[in-house]
């Protein structure tokens, strides 16, 4: 087998953290190589040395045998490198074609002279095709929503026609649809013999594409294996260096007393739709992308305007003008998109964590520092946020970590009811047990929780109940314990005649 | 299976009538004022026609707003990139005094027309070279752009008042080269139609060339565009040395028009040309913006002043009410919020 | 050419003063002065523009009162060079024009110019310079500070230079520091200041101008060294804020007038329009006066 | 197991050491300005000593710079939100003319002390109500506070003006109540005790109050603090309100110092502020910066134009050499980049 790219005692130092340490690692060509490890543990580095955006401090990486310096990430390009950014870092005034082509290869010729945005838009339209993204490729990419952002950045990879690429979690925004999509896409690359750096906390996709599988841990290279002669079991042990079993939900705290009744609820996207939660209660949100989910949240917090349609929770109907409001009267929302909606990337852990809860840490008008530091530390501790301390910028850390810092803000709020937007984006597989674990212990406390997510099994195995969305519709509540990942797709697919199918929408 | 039906629902129809809606959304502002100008402008003593809109005021506003214009037009490539360039009034006084020492104070032995060459071409080179060396320090020093133009404010304000030695260069009105200079450039057709043909110029390499892609994604995403591997030194050195080129041709026409070359012009321009740029629409903070809405921007200030200075209004009154009318005529031309959570 | 055709409809006169600068103590004291002098007329209408400091903008201000057809054009030029043309196009067009104050590059540009020198002036403050200081020192010689206005404005200039083409005669009489301070009070005590602390022989501050002279003061007296220093200004206004004010006061020791030519120009003004065989001299020279401490009084109330 | 023995594993005095170091970096440019003074300046006549560093000319830089340092604090703030604040000069210019013409103009029978204090108060009141308006229509009808504060910058310029008629109202030399006033505001230690206890009390403001962190909260991430429930428009509100107050400080200062309210003053004050602030290490897209930063800002250009004055420098060459000194200061006291990306 012939070993396309080989790494060599490679480090990388930020500040005081080495982020990889002494990585050697061989990847043959052809095949797709899933690398795991916990958050934090030096996967996107990894990945961005070898795509040229970061300098290795020391050792080496050859490509084909040939060794690799880069001071320009467009020269890996040139060297057929491409990489699939965790971040999604994009151009969000800049439209969905110009994204695409921007300093990609294999558009130079429409680079030279002058732009004609009909060609551009032409040009990409294949691309989008691909991926099944449906939109107008001269739409500005601000009015994107997450799932097609990361459709759009695949796209332009797809597009650089890459001997190999690396992609740091591409699918965490996606729904199962267009990951099946994404898959066969990437079995075809394979057909062209082009090797894969598949990044990724959602063990049952490793394996389902990878042929190998190589596990990091704390900046380290652990061991690689081949996918058949391993098992989930095995590979989180070598991610956590313990046993992690995913336990099943243990039992239901719902209660019959509702904290937060929907009724008739229109807003611009939202056509029409009513439930009902309850204390105690996980309620699943499921739809495909677009479905409306994260639109629901943004109503129920104010951020929204509703057209028409009541919120109401103990303290009676809700009339929200902004997010102030909502956390008032005890709703409280993590938002899907942790770094526009959600984190202030330059300032620390501890001032991210508290910005929600700035009037109960307030000893006239002062931050109370001792009380501040008790609560951070803490939950730092609980939620296992791996930072230097509470001090250090949330910019420095891993994904995880920083999606782990923004739940952490919502636990200290403690709202009573919670809508949680996507909370496991991105989150390795031991933390996603710690947020599972959050919730069910939220929920033990008699708080309400609406959980939205875009992989099946763990809205299965969190909930009581799942509502699904399908075109700003609710088109079935479907009881957990009842129901199927056929049958949720079979209502998310519901186009809108099915939607009057509404089985038991308000219990 | 469609991802995303919920969107494609919408009849492209609607969708043409909302972009339609919007374009003229971005004008509406100039519309006001235009409206203003009209309704404001007193009858032209003797023949009884609107003042405001005889040939001759519509092209003395034109003339009038092309030096501002010309260097709002470089300010806006700057301000895409999330830049900004304070020293444009001190360059373009450097520009302006040499090119009047230029023409009457030096004497090569060159025959006449290379000589109006040198004066038109070497303040253009200096203005140039000043932008050039503010994106080189920008980007390989990493300062905030507000640090090094404001520097370049500073001195370039300095050595334009120390190459004059404090004095005005007066271009005058003989026959010699200064005059042939003068009547050269200063004519109103010239003035006009240089504005408008870096106007157009201009709107084509931000709208339809890379480099003018390069400058709106390094103001989008600044990081994003060092993960792309755009060439980010280079394209804000040639920002800037752009604007530089820019405000040198401004600053050329300026001594051109007023025959003189002073080191204390073009004070507090620079606040002018960053307000046309962003009345205009452009975002402070980079990414978004058209040449276009600073066309729009230029006029919509120009228009204004015109207005009350035919209607012979009190400076004060006049400043009062203009800063109300500015936020009207912005707040009428903004996009209304396509989304409601920005 | 330069006569206007008398349209027999036409009733009244529309005077427009195209002013460099409104937003000056100096600038609006001379349009008050105007306007006052103006309104004695009833068949006059009388405007003033405003160029706010900006050769551009006063071009294309008298552009438009080209369009607007006046009977008579006043224009106190923000700088000479810039505004020659643009007069001259009045003057062609058949307006006169009244030239204040400022002169112009070639005065087939303007109808009449009247003025008052700022060089005439330094010279008078020069010469009151030298007095002083052979009373104060028993010799002309001492050590001046210059409190400057904007750099490479003409007036300022002249006034620096007619005071030291007389004081630079006597080698006794030095600079000793100066410090640009753009006009204004405030500039002038903060610059004055530090002058005051690395210069611990001064006899005599020459401001500029009035505030800046004012602003000199300030900063000495902050010292306690005010007395051991006179304070010379230039301008004279009236009013509570003007220079003869501070006269009367003690605070300057003197102040020289800069005529504000209103009273000269609406006297020429009035004969040029109507009176059309009336033929105005090429200049007119306003002459400033010295106030000091025996004539501030007097000068103040009336 | 712990998750995160890589980090813990750093020695605790490693950490500690690079803090004080990146602290110690913050002062550098400072350093380097004293350093400059120092050697440049001229020695006191008589004693010898070196000038610059004589109790006299310390307090009197600290003098010199508290109004634009008392403004760049209230600037701080709103850059950290990621606004501007251009009307500061106009602003001043109100607060002085206002102070000036209340001690001056009017005769209420309420006797001495509260004539002055209404002529103090009073234009605080109207200043701070200006800033307030700017923060709800900046929030309100989200338009960007460069073009709010342009528009007050010359709305309220022409007010100024249009008040006193463009005159100034000097509060003259008599022992009336403007003496009064004057003697009570102007000395030296009045001014600086003003101002040394504003920097302490908004650092303290900026640093550990709620209000503080929210400030910079907007600036970091405007859209996700409306998603965490910070009230943005009150705070933006408070935060321009806050800078108008300490700008109507600084114009009563001005006023009791110049003897004098003049509309034309503050001129670029606005400049002058958000240069300090921005020296001082602010970033001008908000979220990251401190009171301490911008008051070594105040001092850098504070002390380079002293030492200027102090050696008689011809005021070009002194603009030549600031320009040179501003970058070299900043790019030293700029925090060596911890992270590649930059
Ligand atoms: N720019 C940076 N500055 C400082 N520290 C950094 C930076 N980027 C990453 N780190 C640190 O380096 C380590 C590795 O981070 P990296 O992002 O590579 O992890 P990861 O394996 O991709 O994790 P995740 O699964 O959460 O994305 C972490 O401890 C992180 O805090
Ligand atoms: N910022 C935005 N601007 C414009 N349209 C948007 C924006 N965000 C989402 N949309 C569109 O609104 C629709 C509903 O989006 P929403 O985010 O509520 O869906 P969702 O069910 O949460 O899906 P996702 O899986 O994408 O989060 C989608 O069609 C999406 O394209
Ligand atoms: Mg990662
Ligand atoms: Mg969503």
């Amino acid at each position: 087998m012939d070993e396309i790219l080989v790494l060599k005692n490679v480090n990388k130092h930020f500040g005081g953290i080495h982020a990889v340490k002494d990585v050697s690692l061989r990847f043959n060509e052809g095949k797709v190589c899933a690398l795991m490890g916990e958050n934090g543990a030096g996967k996107s580095t990894l990945g961005k040395m070898i795509a040229g955006i970061y300098a290795l401090d020391s050792g080496e990486i050859r490509l084909n045998g040939e060794k690799l310096v880069f001071d320009n990430p467009l020269e890996a390009q040139k060297k057929g490198i491409g990489l699939v950014l965790q971040e999604l870092d994009v151009f969000p005034s800049l439209s969905v074609a110009q994204n695409i082509i921007l300093n990609n290869m294999s558009f130079a010729h429409l680079e030279k002279g002058f732009l004609n945005s009909n060609n551009i838009n032409e040009e990409v339209k294949p691309w989008l095709e691909k991926v099944r993204l449906d939109v107008n490729p001269g739409k500005p990419m601000e009015e994107l929503s997450m799932a097609q952002i990361q459709l759009v950045v695949i796209a332009r990879i797809l597009s650089m026609n890459c001997r190999l690429i690396i992609m740091d979690e591409p699918t965490s925004s996606l729904t199962d649809d267009a990951v099946d999509n994404l898959f066969s896409l990437i079995r075809d690359l394979k057909k062209d013999n082009v090797t894969i750096i598949y990044v990724s906390h959602k063990m049952n996709e490793i394996f389902q594409i990878a042929d190998e599988i190589a596990v990091m841990r704390d900046g380290e290279f652990i061991g690689k294996k081949s996918a058949d002669e391993t098992d989930p079991t095995d590979i989180i042990e070598m991610m956590v260096g313990r046993t992690v079993s995913g336990k099943e939900k243990q039992r239901s705290w719902a209660t019959g007393d509702v904290c937060l009744s929907v009724r008739n609820l229109i807003t611009p996207k939202m056509k029409d739709v009513s439930f009902d939660l309850h204390k105690g209660e996980v309620l699943g949100v499921a739809g495909l992308v677009g479905a409306g989910r994260t639109e629901l949240g943004e109503a129920l917090f104010g951020l929204e305007p509703v057209r028409s349609g009541s919120i109401r929770t103990e303290d009676g109907e809700l009339e929200l003008n902004n997010p102030g409001d909502a956390i008032k009267k005890g709703i409280g929302f993590i938002p899907e998109d942790r770094k526009l909606q959600g984190l202030m990337m330059s300032m620390s852990v501890q001032e991210n964590m508290i910005l929600s809860t700035l009037d109960d840490l307030n000893r006239k008008g002062f931050l109370d520092n001792s009380k501040i530091v008790k609560n951070v530390d803490s939950l730092i501790d609980n939620i296992r946020i791996k930072t230097p301390s509470g001090n250090s910028c949330v910019d420095t850390l891993s994904g995880g970590n920083q999606q782990k810092v923004l739940v952490a803000r919502w636990l200290m709020v403690d709202p009573e009811v919670l809508f949680l937007d996507d909370p496991t984006r991105g989150v390795d597989v031991g933390a996603k047990e710690d947020i599972y674990e959050i919730i069910t212990s939220l929920a033990s406390r008699g708080k309400g929780l609406i959980f939205v997510s875009s992989e099946l099994p763990e809205l299965l195995r969190c909930c009581d109940r799942i509502m699904v969305l399908s075109e700003g519709r609710a088109t079935a509540v479907l009881k957990c314990k009842e129901t199927t990942q056929q049958e949720i797709m079979s209502y998310a697919t519901a186009s809108v005649v099915a939607g009057s199918k509404n089985k038991g929408a308000t219990r | 299976m469609r991802l995303n039906e919920g969107v494609q629902s919408i009849p492209a129809v609607f969708k043409k009538s909302t972009g339609t809606l919007k374009k003229f959304q971005s004008f509406t502002g100039l519309v006001l004022i235009l409206f203003l100008a009209v309704i404001l402008s007193p009858r032209q003593h003797g023949t009884g026609r609107i003042l405001f809109l005889t040939p001759e005021n519509l092209s003395d506003i034109f003339r009038q707003v092309s030096e501002n214009g010309i260097i709002a037009i470089g300010m806006t490539f700057i301000i895409l990139t999330s830049g900004i360039d304070l020293s444009v009034g001190s360059l373009l006084a450097l520009a302006a005094t040499l090119c009047a020492k230029i023409l009457t104070q030096m004497n090569p032995s060159i025959g006449q027309p290379l000589h109006i060459f040198l004066a038109i071409f070497l303040p253009l080179m200096l203005t140039t070279g000043f932008g050039a060396l503010y994106g080189l320090l920008i980007s390989k020093l990493n300062i905030q752009p507000f640090i090094i133009t404001l520097a370049g404010m500073i001195g370039l304000r300095g050595f334009a008042r120390f190459l004059t030695n404090n004095a005005n260069i007066d271009i005058g009105f003989g026959d010699d080269i200064s005059a042939v200079f003068a009547n050269l450039i200063s004519p109103k057709p010239v003035v006009i139609t240089t504005f408008v043909v870096i106007a157009v110029i201009m709107s084509i390499i931000l709208g339809r060339t890379v480099f003018g892609l390069r400058v709106k994604s390094i103001g989008d995403n600044s990081i994003g565009s060092r993960y792309a591997g755009i060439p980010v030194t280079k394209t804000l050195l040639f920002t800037y040395a752009l604007s530089g080129l820019l405000t040198g041709v401004a600053g050329v026409l300026h001594a051109a028009q007023n025959h003189q070359g002073s080191p204390n012009d073009g004070v507090s321009y620079e606040l002018d040309a960053i307000a046309a740029v962003v009345i205009g629409g452009t975002k402070m903070t980079g990414g978004k913006g058209s040449i276009v809405g600073t066309i729009i921007g230029v006029f919509i200030m120009g228009i204004l002043t015109n207005t009350f200075r035919l209607k012979g209004v009190d400076i004060n009154i006049e400043m009062m009410a203009k800063a109300v009318i500015i936020i009207v005529a912005v707040w009428l031309q903004q996009p209304r919020k396509a989304r409601s959570k920005g | 050419e330069g006569q206007k055709e008398v349209s027999t409809e036409k009733s009244g006169y529309l005077v427009i003063f195209s002013q460099c600068n409104n937003a000056e103590p100096y600038r609006a004291a001379q349009n008050d002065s105007f306007k006052a002098l103006w309104s004695q007329y009833d068949d006059v209408v009388f405007e003033i523009q405003d160029a706010q400091q900006d050769n551009s903008r006063q071009i294309s201000q008298i552009e438009t009162a080209i369009v607007k057809n006046p009977d008579l054009l006043i224009v106190a030029p923000n700088e000479r060079g810039p505004l020659s043309a643009v007069m001259g196009k009045a003057k062609k067009a058949g307006i006169p024009v009244i030239c204040l104050e400022r002169d112009i590059v070639d005065a087939e540009n303007y109808t009449t110019w009247i003025m008052s020198d700022n060089y005439s002036i330094g010279k008078l403050a020069g010469e009151y310079m030298v007095e002083m200081l052979k009373v104060k020192n028993g010799a002309p010689e001492g050590k001046i500070v210059d409190l400057r206005g904007l750099l490479g404005v003409e007036g300022e200039q002249k006034r620096f230079n007619g005071a030291w083409d007389v004081m630079n005669t006597y080698s006794g009489i030095t600079q000793e520091a100066e410090a640009v301070c753009n006009w204004l009070q405030s500039d002038a005590r903060v610059r004055m200041t530090e002058i005051l602390r690395a210069h611990p022989d001064i006899d005599i501050v020459y401001g500029h101008n009035d505030p800046m002279a004012v602003g000199g003061y300030l900063a000495a007296r902050d010292l306690g060294r005010e007395k051991d220093i006179l304070f010379v200004g230039v301008d004279g206004l009236q009013g509570e804020a003007g220079g003869i004010k501070k006269v009367v006061d003690g605070v300057l020791a003197a102040t020289f007038t800069y005529p504000l030519c209103t009273d000269k120009a609406v006297e020429i003004g009035n004969k040029i329009m109507r009176d059309p065989d009336f033929t105005p001299e090429k200049v007119y020279e306003v002459q400033s006066e010295m106030i000091t401490p025996s004539n501030a009084v007097e000068k103040f109330n009336g």
